[in-house]
């Protein structure tokens, strides 16, 4: 099983890369010149915080610790790794970089207005109340697992030799990623309130090649995402271990490449039918929306199932980033239009299109397995919504009425670059800085000779 | 004919063009610029060298008018971008001899 | 073998790399800023749009279907990965990003000009008529592959057990990729014609980091390109497999980057020569030139085989992308110049310094091995110039004589972002989007009021 | 192992990719717009020129040839990778890597100013003086390593059953690559003088979104760096080997990881508590620094010990990046005040913080080790200082005195990319150029009838 | 002296300059700016949301010349920039006292 | 009211400010802009293709001055921006009529 082994580094590898660099070029494309920066380093603080967070106690509560009513497990029984053995370290960097690029999708729906410090201390309580504990109900064996007794799906189908009838499906992280990140967007969104100029002053992306790059970089790193999430039948790394790593894993990439690709061009063709023609934006964004949707799923379709899912994902957020609008809500990037919808259509479709053809499939709605696999799907959905918006919203208030949460209004229309992190992102002038020149203020005196000695 | 310059803020050059639209201007020139002025700066600090940043972006409009127009477009000007707070910027008014339409070739008046 | 397994899940997603984001990069810097979102965007759906294709019918139209005539498969056998073993998931994976890259290749040749519709529907005819019968002649068992009794080589010098008495060598695709690629760009170009003002107007490009980074990336995923490309002597995953593994990866690799280093460096002495000094665009040039012409070949030299052919390339290349001008074609970023150059000099080149001792790997001319596989090599190459001469004649002329190639002369000086996307790919204004500001039309009436609720 | 042998591959492509073209954006976007291709192109040439003496003598001076005073071994030996096993070709092209990044480090210390040809004839020279003479000391069994009797540590504490008592410990490379560019760095800036206005005129980033770009995909490289730099117990392949590999490799991702997370958090609080407020620039400087401080320790160190090095890392760097303008000395993108200070906060904190629980670590002072391995640790850096101080010195001045180090004046003040390169980086104009316009001067004639044939 | 102020559009930009240099015109200050007017803009739209995009990329000329030449200047612009079709600009002419060359200190036409 | 405009090199922006700060001048308005005279541009070379780059960065600086310091400012302009070199600029000098100041409507001299 070292192959294996060498895959989950490379992948734990790939999904860091998703956040840094990769999601924070997708977003900093999109955000304005004056504030690609903050929207850059929403991401970057995203993983230096809950980087250390997880190992200390974000393993524990999700996976090692004692199971605390199906919940969260204790998240000091494996403080700081403590008791890990260190060929699981793999499972937790893993683990990790799921934890960080979640908390980090947030800052899309909050761009251009939020305190750098208080998003700094946002990360920490959030992943603590909202990510570890969906991660422990859905793959921890908690109340969203089929491995539960007292589970959602075992209490309503029943239960049989160590799992329930019906098991819930989420291969990847539709739920504990992408809905959450979702839900929680939204929610501080109506929290925070909207940018100033919002609906009237444009805001468009001010640099779509960078956001095309991200997209590219999300895309390769997915793979590390939803290919390194195979979760082994014997577990033992025996013949039957690396039988079925040698063809899950290739039907899981497949599957994650043609929803995407579907979704690209079901993106393209709603844009192309609705505003006349499709743009790099919606290719992008499509990307994102099919790899969103394919998530949960990529381990339980087949080839037809993965396009469709593509298809309706692509569709249904190419409509429902329009949504903002007519709503009035502020989501900035389109965190709800893209990974809310996207991660509800991807888990939901599975109750329908899912396959037992498929390596970690049962048969859905449309091959005859009836209503019970989507119901159990949607219904976990449900509660994964649910428990995200209660976990965000006592976090988000808490930061409000104590922090604050907004820069003020002259710092965000001159832009938070500038306010809060004192740097502008651009100086391409060829007059090398002079357009936005100023004086050397710092610590000059013992260099103001420079021009004689440069040739010293 | 009067040129009239105008260096604004950014972010109140929508309702300018929108006055001046209203006003009936068809037509005006835009760049971006930067203002030195009582307006301070920012100061940017890279690997802890710090930057006084002495320029501010404005927004910087021209137009050509009509001698009769050139005190009310200045008016509308001052009106819509004026916040009170320093740096709202400057308008200044010159003469011009003539104007041409270059698609055309028509000149002053009918130019505009 | 789930070590050698792993690195082929890498390499495919190495591969799709290099199309999105790399190759997007490398030609969307070289174009000019009002333009390059449209060329990003034909990278970006010649992923879409070949990747669901490919899963459909080229999988079985290269390798799966029964063969027809040596030219290629049955497409219906294995439709949409009918049949296919979920084990067999990942080669299906590698060889669909190969198809995707091929395609993506050509657009750099045509930028700046070409409907968005007439691209998409060029994408799928293309890879039909040409890239999958290409694949399969020359690594289906075909007409052009040292295993088919009445292929090209066998015909010419005989065939004894098995296999043809002088072997054609294309280990990662220099025929089937840039051969082919290189020889549609000029058929469309001398097809579509001229951008506006060619020769004439500056056509520099307008963002060079972005065509550094692409060449980075692009090296980056060419390990999986070449390194992936091995096929095992035994082939029954056991010790020989496993060894044959474990030393030829190795030396693909390393003549890999020996070739590209050497062209890089071939290109700047060029341009040293010639133009006085040398440039950032001819180093990311001479990279590309380099990787293109070890593409056939990385397992077929040594070092110095390696260095050789790097440097024939780069100067090669370096001379050819002139021609251009002389001619007065528009081969706007040097398909010809840089992937049909570059992929004839590497596949003639095995001829010459091809050498027994390397892995896979024939004496060639240099190492007393007679001109048979020089003449074999270049007979390869002729023949896979002629078939995707044709091909493409045949689909650019039904485009040409029904949607049209071209946008209007209008919409080509303005910039074909703004015509075919409706958008611009930068706004990078401190004044945030003012200076090409305007005012939000859609959906505002709902958030009109949005400057007081702002902090609500 | 097969799995491992994949995972060497994954890891020397990655390492590569970190200097073209993660080094590249990293440093090109610090540098001003006049100046931002020269930078890039330091790095693309570094892989350029080092890759192939790499091949060529580098190896076999660094590990294959017989040993000279434990200085270096015979580079003739093995001259082209004579007599090297096939299956150590991947080790070949894993310590090319690093021998390219290391060269390629330099850079950054005299960015701006560097006559191109200057730098070409530098790369080979000073990896041959200072960097595989360095490499062979430590990690060829030289004289700063644990297995030569006659080595530093030996010398000081003895040597038993072929081991030193007190073994030197460096992972990944804290001395070799860190330090050893760090002081090259300084020597050069020393000796070629500042730029023109330096601590007068402004010389901020150009482009910050690149250096976020550089920093990210630096972090995605080093795993390649740090977890792929694994030696194992047994060698031979057999289960030991395999089992070390998939505990050890796991260790030394999450406290590379941790080590970089803390070192990014650290280094905005520095920046926050000076100047008010935390940076973008900061904060991938201070990613930086922590890679480049659990470099040598990542093996050595638990996961307590690796927020140590990173907090410790962090601020000093933070710290030490002011110090040119105190003693005036332009280390213009902070090689000594990130890679000098950085290697050794990381080589000498091994002897306090190392923990034998750690699978490559022995107990420093911390955890009752005793002093000796502090002692020992903190003369191997020196050593390492004074050797590269020398052997840089050397190189340095001989091309003082020959080719001359700096550009002219004027070049320097209008720009590096237009006189040593006669390129632009940027040309974004919607006007599609006209701002920076200039008619097409060569070979024109052929095409100035292109308007009308346009659409033949 | 005159200065003439030319806005015209940006791919007409090298022509003009082709002619003026014929003339004997040795110099100009050329800026990229934004026009609005008759020539409407694009509708760009990203995510659903439209933008009217309501300036147009232009290339503004400033030319400073004695009296005598500022006729001729000004028809030259007028031919070469134009194309008949809405939005090829405007060209102004204003008064102006005196011109100075920086590097020699030298006034008025000799400093053309 | 007079309208100084100076078109300088980039690198010496940083002296003529200070230059004028030191006099009294409180404000101005710069851009960057492109230069078109004796100075030639660069020749650029992309994949064998040779461009002549016929502009050069300029800074662009207006200042409304008093008629009273118009002569002393063009001096000051003239006097920093100077190093002998072809391609040092221009300073031109051309009649307001007015000026105010935006954020308080003050007219003339009182907006300056
Ligand atoms: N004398 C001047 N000539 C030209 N432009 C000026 C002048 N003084 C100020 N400006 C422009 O007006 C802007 C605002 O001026 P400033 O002094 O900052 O605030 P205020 O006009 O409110 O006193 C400046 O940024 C600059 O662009
Ligand atoms: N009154 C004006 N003052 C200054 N610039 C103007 C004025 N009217 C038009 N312009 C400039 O001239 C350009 C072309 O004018 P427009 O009305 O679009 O077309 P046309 O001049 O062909 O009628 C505009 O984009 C703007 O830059
Ligand atoms: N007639 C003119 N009108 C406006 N600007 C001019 C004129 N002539 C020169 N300039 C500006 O002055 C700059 C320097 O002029 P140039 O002829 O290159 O050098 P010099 O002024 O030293 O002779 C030019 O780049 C251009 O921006």
């Amino acid at each position: 099983m070292d192959g294996y082994y060498a895959w989950m580094l490379m992948s734990s590898s790939l999904v860091l890369m998703m956040t840094v660099p990769a999601l924070a070029l997708f977003y900093g494309g999109m955000s304005r010149s004056k504030s690609v920066l903050n929207m850059m380093m929403m991401s970057f603080t995203a993983l230096g915080v809950v980087g250390i967070v997880y190992v200390l106690w974000g393993w524990s509560m999700s996976y090692a610790g004692t199971n605390v009513a199906g919940l969260f497990a204790n998240p000091f029984s494996a403080f700081g790794l403590k008791g890990v053995d260190y060929a699981d370290y793999v499972y937790v960097a893993f683990q990790l970089t799921f934890a960080v690029i979640t908390a980090a999708l947030i800052s899309g729906a909050i761009a251009d207005r939020v305190k750098f410090s208080a998003w700094l201390v946002f990360l920490p309580l959030w992943v603590t109340l909202s990510y570890f504990p969906l991660a422990h109900m859905v793959w921890g064996g908690g109340f969203l697992s089929g491995a539960s007794e007292h589970g959602l799906s075992a209490t309503l189908f029943g239960f049989v030799d160590g799992a329930a009838k019906v098991i819930p499906q989420d291969y990847a992280g539709g739920t504990v990623v992408h809905i959450n990140a979702g839900v929680a967007g939204l929610v501080l969104v109506l929290l925070i309130g909207k940018r100033l100029g919002f609906g009237a002053e444009p805001m468009k992306p001010h640099n779509l090649t960078l956001t095309m790059i991200g997209a590219g970089l999300l895309w390769f790193g997915w793979f590390g995402f939803n290919v390194g999430s195979i979760v082994f039948v014997a577990g033992d790394g025996g013949e039957k271990d690396i039988a079925q790593f040698m063809s899950e894993t290739g039907v899981t990439w497949i599957n994650t490449t043609l929803a995407t690709c579907a979704a690209m061009l079901a993106w393209l063709a709603v844009e192309r039918l609705r505003d006349g023609k499709g743009t790099s934006l919606g290719a992008a964004s499509g990307v994102v929306a099919g790899l969103v949707a394919i998530t949960p799923s990529c381990g339980s379709v087949d080839v037809y199932g993965a396009l469709i899912i593509g298809v309706v994902a692509g569709a249904a957020c190419a409509y429902a980033v329009g949504l903002k609008y007519k709503f009035g809500y502020d989501d900035s990037l389109d965190v709800v239009g893209v990974h809310l919808v996207g991660g509800i259509v991807g888990t939901v479709l599975i109750g329908v299109v899912s396959s037992a053809s498929a390596p970690g499939g049962v048969d859905g709605l449309l091959y005859g397995g009836g209503v019970k696999p989507l119901v159990v799907q949607t219904l976990t959905a449900a509660f994964a919504i649910a428990w995200s918006a209660i976990a965000t919203l006592i976090v988000g208030l808490a930061i409000k009425y104590t922090l604050g949460w907004r820069i003020t209004e002259e710092s965000e229309s001159e832009g938070i670059d500038f306010n809060e992190h004192g740097e502008s992102a651009y100086d391409l002038g060829l007059s090398g800085g002079a357009r936005r020149a100023g004086a050397l203020v710092g610590a000059v005196a013992a260099t103001s000779s420079s021009k004689e000695e440069a040739n010293a | 004919m009067k040129l009239i310059t105008a260096v604004i803020k950014p972010h109140k050059w929508e309702d300018v063009r929108e006055a001046l639209e209203t006003f009936g201007v068809t037509g005006m020139t835009v760049s971006e610029v930067s203002g030195y002025g009582r307006q301070k700066g920012h100061t940017e600090v890279y690997r802890g060298a710090e930057y006084d940043i002495a320029l501010v972006p404005k927004i910087r409009i021209e137009i050509v008018v009509d001698d009769s127009d050139a005190a009310d477009v200045v008016d509308i000007v001052v009106k819509t971008a004026q916040t009170g707070r320093i740096g709202d910027g400057k308008v200044w008014v010159a003469p011009v001899d003539s104007v041409v339409r270059v698609r055309t070739g028509e000149r002053d008046e009918a130019a505009l």
